[in-house]
């Protein structure tokens, strides 16, 4: 059988760095083909050669059996090819349904007028198989991250495109939107649509595919059947070792580090309490949209306070912009790197130095010597790849941008550090990487607070969970009561919300 | 430095153009190779054209070359500097400046002294420190047109100017001389003075505007002619061709066409062909070594429907008619 | 665009309406302008008075729509009044060779159509920065315009093209009417049409707009092209007001236009705009020299208003929005 | 910003010397303009020519560096030449009245302070457009200039300030030294200060700034008051020059220095620019100016060279930084 998609040796090189060397392998029709590697690996770059963004610099691209070589992404998506981009592609000051079409609008009398109402009828009905609750009509900056996310995928849907490919979908959903997904994917499949599935969740790609490539610094280390398959090969195929097993360690101290008393914000927030101490990792769940990262955004002092009081080592506090915050000592990880993260043109070790440059500076001038070894040390620490401490942040890959915003963090010395998603769109062994890093943080003192939409890793890393639903703290779970199924229940609105929780997890 | 700060319109060591000739004889032998460097305002006027026109007239008579440049537009001070520096390096006999602002060529004046080149200010900007100035004097032309009302308008009534660009010499010179006059006798009220900016569109609604609120307006000044057009427009449009007078300054050919079809009542001429040549010869002398006086004064007359044969025509001899004028009024 | 990026994030249901309110702030910095000027002056709020505004603020208001549309794309077009100058005089010169009017008509806006090509062609294909292109070109054409003229006006419009561009229709000048025909055009291009979403995905994202398939250099040369095709119809209504076509038209024209846009609510980082709000911020200025006019007030006082009215709207403005 | 993203994106290594290749760049731009002129004008490149270059170019580069700031932090000054007007007149009447040269110069430089602070506050803090904010003091300082002033220049600076200004240190003219010294100044501050990375965060993504606790207001207001400033610096080198300060001193100056900013690889979307470049940017517009009257070009034909060449000029630099 001729396969619906064949890459056949392609490969990319960017000055400085081959991104891809001679990768081969194809995809047969109604296949749905994960492909793996670490942060940096290539994968975004195969992807975007075939939707059309880069041109190889040699290889073919056969669909169908045929070779084809785009010039613009137009070019892709008139083959049949639909993308979703791992970094967010939309513009601010157009509605959802504006996005979704944008390029090939849906047009009346001859092709003159934007037909909204059926852009905007077609786009609900793609959302509605992943999100019921996301008006096409809105303005696409008026939606969370995850949101913007669920209508990426809503536009690679309205194209009935024979090749879809999914660079890192999933990136800021929880479970019940992948498994949403994963139902719609399954019913392209049955079409005979292909897809190619990016993700740094093994679980997912384990869940829905079938075959899996698997890439390391740019080249194709080999094709895994995913029945036969164990994720532990997958894993060291990919990283080239091992991994440990994971082990949640606790370094909880009993001095409070943070008291945070009826916190409320002009939109989201309703009067939340809840204690942190030193050493605690305070992981915090919930649904998307029920005021996580407004919650994180009101502690680093981001967003204002509409009443309510932060205390820190018992002094009271109140912050008018994140500087301050970080001046007390609070560092916050953002949820959406590339808007709220970083300087694209600017080198990765300044990005990583930008909240502690005073400290770096004597006599106004920022010393280079202590920069560089600071740089050095952090960014080695993450593992940044390649590991080129010049080279503009823009241009590494999403994950090594994600570990260098880490690394402001530990350069600025925050003790009181707040990780929205930390691990969105990170490589599992890098994953890992920063797991450890959270530890040995908290070990070092550190308090931390963890957002995350990835059950797993909240049950790994947390000493306790708050719960959110709608703006308040549904419940509080401690370490040893917690499971997927109890955050679970207290998340999904309606579920036995408990005032006694609520209190639990002040004091817990 | 010892040099009194210029005003061109007071000093007292002056000599009317019209006795050059007769005060320091026929115009005398130059150096061999002898040639003058010319820097204007703007070519986007036609006055600084025609001031050209003037220099190369002359020059072409007494066989010396002649540079004319201008800056790019009115207003560029800098960009004017540099040409005019360029000129004192590039070896020039001669210098003839009209400078876009009072002090924007002051450089020049030292460098010039420096290189011992003589420099001749003509027309409008005066530099404190010139030793010599060729040129007109702009307070009259303001001057000029609030005596025509004062005589033709007897009963006097409500008028209106129009200004150049705010700050600008030549245009505070100028609304200063027909406010003052026209205020003498009480019977005018001046009910409004408004920036034009030396834009024909800008003064077309500033007009329209006055012409809303003042329908009764006898007249409009304005401190040169294209601002004047406009405000002529705007004066047909609102229906109130031939009751409201219009005067502009300069007398630039478009005023002199509009004066022939009726509908600009008249514009001070400051003749700049004339003004020109006058210019070059003075500065000429100045190479031959001779001795004149700081100021040179050119001629300036008021154009109407009246006058207008005499001053323009197919055998109209403009230097002559001016040489009578000038003698009619001593 | 400050520092309380916050602020916005945090009132999205805001940000949905958030045209029609920008627009309301602009409507408000107007009818506080106009207020103040009806307690100074009497007339002002007249009939005549307020159609003269209208019929004064009418070139601004058509430059300001191109402008609008360019600063959309995320671009800026400094060179309007050249554009402007270089098809008054050539539509002049041929009215007076004899053209037919519609002929001459055609051909001003072609020589505008043809220079916004060329920023749009620069911007788009060679990649320049917007400023520096018609920086550029801001000289060139007004050397294209002063050269081929000599620097002299040409005078004697006919009258056909004369009551044409300034004549009344039903009482209002025909200025206005074209102008309002212009603003809904442009509404229905910039809101309901491909090319409106284009503009505002260039402007607003162009790589995004570029991964969706937005032709991108294609939907730039458009802005350029209608700025310059409106560059030259704001100089037939000039030139059918004065009656002669100046090579000199239009100096210090992108600033009016600019203003406009922006205190319309136009963002020069790109992918902003209000047609409507364009359109009142050219009459808030149409308004402020007319009443400073009526006023009498003296010329250096008359730059200083100029410059705080401009400062106090957009402040009104950004009050009534709600800061933050 | 062009339509191939996608271009510029696959140019990484480039990026990384990005700003000594754009240098280069400009170096080239102003190389090829030099041998034109040098083989079209005889004595253009004696050394006598060169230093007037120079100097002709210095009050330029002086505010071009101060625009660069002001664009890096993603904003722009159109109000540069009304600051140095206001800032000369005071200078000069103090002088004129008797206060020591330092203690007027002190004076002088406050007052460009006071300027910029005043834009920066409202860019920063009430949170509107800096072009419209500039736009509006733009006029208002204007204004303040000619009432201060009565529209009169103010003649009879004393020769101690002209002599500090317009003078000679080793046969090179004090204005040269003084912007070389601003020049080494501002890159010092650009490349190896907090402020600097601050500068370049604020106009790369202001909203990650923000987070990462850049002190967002007073960066911005930082830019405006260098600029405030090195107007006035400015306007010093030029009324030690004109030995008088006029009120409308600076016309136009603003479009001249965003030119040489541009030129030199300053974006106007922010994030990016280069202190070497925009002086050699400045460079490249004194030389041409300088070039083009000693070729004795007419003032329209000079026109429409000045157009060209910017346009020549940003042309050759897009080509040998290899465009894509
Ligand atoms: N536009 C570009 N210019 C220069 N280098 C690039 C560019 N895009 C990617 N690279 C480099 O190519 C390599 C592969 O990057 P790519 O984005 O494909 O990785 P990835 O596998 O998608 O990683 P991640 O899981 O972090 O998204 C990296 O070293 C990256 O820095
Ligand atoms: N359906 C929705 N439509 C529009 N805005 C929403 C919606 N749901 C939530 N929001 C906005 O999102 C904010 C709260 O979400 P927040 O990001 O704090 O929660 P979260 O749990 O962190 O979500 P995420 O998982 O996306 O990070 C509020 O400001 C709210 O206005
Ligand atoms: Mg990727
Ligand atoms: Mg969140």
């Amino acid at each position: 059988m001729i396969p619906r998609l064949r890459f056949e040796t392609i490969s990319k090189s960017f000055p400085g760095v081959n991104a891809l060397t001679d990768v081969s392998f194809d995809v047969a029709p109604g296949e749905i083909h994960g492909l793996l590697g670490e942060n940096g690996a290539g994968k975004s770059t195969l992807l975007r050669i075939l939707s059309g963004v880069f041109r190889p610099t040699s290889g073919t691209v056969l669909i169908d059996g045929q070779a084809v070589a785009f010039k613009k992404p137009m070019d892709a998506r008139g083959a049949g090819i639909a993308m979703i981009h791992q970094e967010l592609q939309q513009v601010p000051h157009l509605s959802v349904a504006q996005n979704m079409f944008l390029g090939h609008s849906l047009t009346r009398m001859a092709g003159l007028f934007v037909s909204r109402r059926e852009q905007e009828a077609r786009a609900a009905e793609a959302l509605s198989m992943i999100d019921r609750s996301i008006d096409p009509a809105a303005p696409i900056s008026s939606l969370k991250v995850a949101q913007r996310q669920i209508v990426e995928i809503g536009r690679a849907l309205l194209d009935n495109a024979r090749v879809v490919a999914m660079d890192e979908p999933t990136s800021s959903l929880t479970p019940t939107e992948f498994d949403r997904l994963a139902e719609v994917i399954a019913s392209l499949s049955a079409r005979g649509v292909s897809i190619i599935y990016v993700s740094h969740k093994m679980d997912e790609v384990f869940r829905i595919c079938q075959r899996a490539s698997v890439m390391r610094d740019g080249k194709l280390v080999g094709r895994v059947d995913l029945k036969s398959a164990s994720e532990k090969d997958v894993i060291a195929m990919m990283v080239g070792r091992q991994l440990m097993q994971e082990e949640h360690n606790s370094f909880v101290t009993d001095t409070v580090k943070l008291e945070a008393k009826n916190l409320s914000s002009a939109t989201k927030i309703r009067d939340v309490s809840f204690t942190l101490f030193k050493g605690e990792v305070l992981g915090i769940a919930g649904l998307v949209g029920s005021g996580r990262t407004e919650l994180l955004r009101l502690l680093a002092g981001a967003d204002r306070l509409s009443a309510g009081s932060i205390t820190i080592d018992g002094k009271a506090v109140r912050f008018a912009t994140p500087r301050e915050a970080i001046a007390a000592g609070i560092g916050l990880l953002p949820e959406e790197r590339k808007r709220e993260g970083i300087i694209p043109l600017r080198p990765v070790s300044t990005n990583m130095a930008l909240a502690s440059l005073s400290n770096l500076s004597a006599g106004g001038m920022i010393s280079t010597g202590k920069l560089r070894a600071i740089a050095q040390d952090l960014l080695k620490r993450v593992n940044l790849r390649p590991f080129q401490l010049d080279r503009p942040i823009g241009l590494f890959s999403g994950g090594n941008q994600q570990k260098a915003i880490i690394a402001r963090w530990l350069a600025a010395k925050s003790q009181i550090l707040l990780f929205d998603e930390p691990t969105r769109g990170i490589d599992v062994g890098a994953k890992s990487e920063i797991y450890h890093l959270i530890e040995d943080l908290a070990r070092e003192g550190h308090s931390i607070i963890v957002v995350s939409s990835e059950l797993p890793e909240i049950i790994r890393l947390s000493d306790r969970v708050l719960v959110m639903r709608e703006g308040r703290v549904a419940a509080g779970i401690p370490r040893d009561q917690l499971t997927e199924s109890a955050i679970v229940a207290h998340a999904i609105p309606g579920a036995n919300a408990g005032a006694a929780d609520t209190r639990a997890a002040q004091t817990a | 430095q010892d040099l009194a700060p210029l005003n061109s319109d007071t000093e007292k060591n002056r000599m009317d153009w019209s006795e050059l000739e007769a005060k320091l004889g026929p115009f005398p032998k130059l150096p061999e190779g002898t040639k003058a460097g010319a820097v204007s305002k703007t070519l986007t006027n036609e006055y600084w054209r025609s001031l050209g026109e003037g220099y190369a007239s002359f020059g072409k008579k007494v066989h010396v070359p002649v540079v004319y440049q201008a800056a790019q537009s009115e207003g560029d001070q800098l960009g004017q500097l540099t040409i005019a520096e360029g000129m004192i390096t590039q070896g020039y006999n001669v210098l003839l400046v009209s400078p876009q602002t009072d002090a924007n060529l002051q450089p020049v004046i030292e460098q010039a002294k420096a290189a011992k080149i003589p420099v001749v200010n003509v027309n409008d900007a005066v530099i404190p420190q010139a030793e010599h100035y060729v040129g007109n004097v702009q307070r009259d032309n303001g001057v000029r047109v609030a005596k025509w009302f004062i005589k033709n308008r007897p009963q006097g009534g409500k008028v209106a100017i129009v200004e150049g660009q705010a700050g600008v010499y030549a245009a505070v010179q100028r609304t200063d001389g027909f406010k003052s006059t026209i205020s003498e006798g009480g019977k005018f009220k001046v009910v409004a003075s408004v920036p034009g900016n030396w834009d024909r569109q800008t003064s077309y609604d500033a007009a329209t505007n006055i012409l809303n609120q003042h329908p009764d307006l006898v007249g409009f000044y304005a401190n040169n002619d294209g601002m004047a057009l406009g405000i002529v427009e705007a004066v047909k449009a609102a229906g109130l061709a031939g009751k409201v007078a219009v005067f502009g300054t300069d007398g630039i050919s478009d005023a002199y066409s509009s004066i022939k079809a009726g509908e600009l009542t008249g514009t001070v001429d400051s003749f700049p062909v004339l003004t020109g040549e006058v210019a070059l010869e003075t500065a000429l002398r100045l190479v031959a070594g001779q001795k004149l006086p700081r100021v040179v004064a050119t001629p300036q007359a008021l154009i109407t429907a009246d006058n207008l044969s005499r001053y323009q025509g197919a055998n109209v001899d403009v230097r002559a008619v001016l040489m009578e004028d000038a003698k009619a009024a001593k | 665009m400050t520092s309380s990026s916050n602020a916005a994030e945090s009132i999205p249901a805001f940000r949905r309406f958030s045209f029609s309110l920008r627009d309301a702030g602009t409507l408000i910095g107007l009818i506080v302008i106009m207020a103040v000027f009806a307690a100074l002056v009497p007339g002002f709020l007249s009939e005549r008075n307020l159609v003269n505004i209208l019929q004064q603020s009418s070139i601004n208001a058509c430059l300001a729509l191109g402008m609008t549309l360019v600063i959309i794309s995320g671009g800026i077009d400094l060179s309007v009044g050249p554009m402007a100058a270089i098809s008054a005089v050539i539509t002049a010169t041929l009215l007076l060779a004899g053209t037919p009017i519609p002929l001459a008509i055609l051909a001003g806006l072609g020589v505008g159509i043809v220079c916004g090509f060329i920023n749009g062609a620069l911007v788009a294909y060679v990649g320049l920065q917007p400023f520096i292109v018609t920086l550029g070109t801001l000289s060139t054409y007004r050397a294209i315009a002063l050269i081929y003229t000599g620097g002299n006006p040409v005078l004697g419009i006919p009258s056909g093209l004369r009551s044409l561009f300034n004549g009344n229709l039903f009482g209002v000048p025909t200025p206005v009417i074209i102008v309002a025909v212009v603003a809904i055009a442009a509404w229905i291009l910039l809101k309901k049409t491909p090319i409106g979403e284009y503009l505002m995905a260039v402007g607003g994202n162009e790589e995004a707009a570029y991964v969706a398939g937005v032709p991108i250099a294609r939907t730039k040369i458009t802005a350029y092209v209608i700025s310059g095709g409106l560059a030259a119809l704001a100089s037939l209504i000039l030139i059918g007001r004065l009656g002669a076509a100046e090579p000199i038209l239009g100096n210090l024209w992108e600033l009016d236009a600019i203003a406009a846009a922006a205190i319309g609510g136009a963002s020069l980082m790109g992918g902003k705009g209000s047609i409507l709000g364009t359109i009142l911020g050219a009459i808030i200025l149409g308004a402020m020299r007319n009443g400073l006019t009526l006023m009498n007030v003296q010329a250096f006082y008359q730059l200083l208003a100029t410059g705080l009215i401009i400062l106090a709207a957009m402040i009104i403005d950004r009050a009534t929005r709600g800061r933050g």
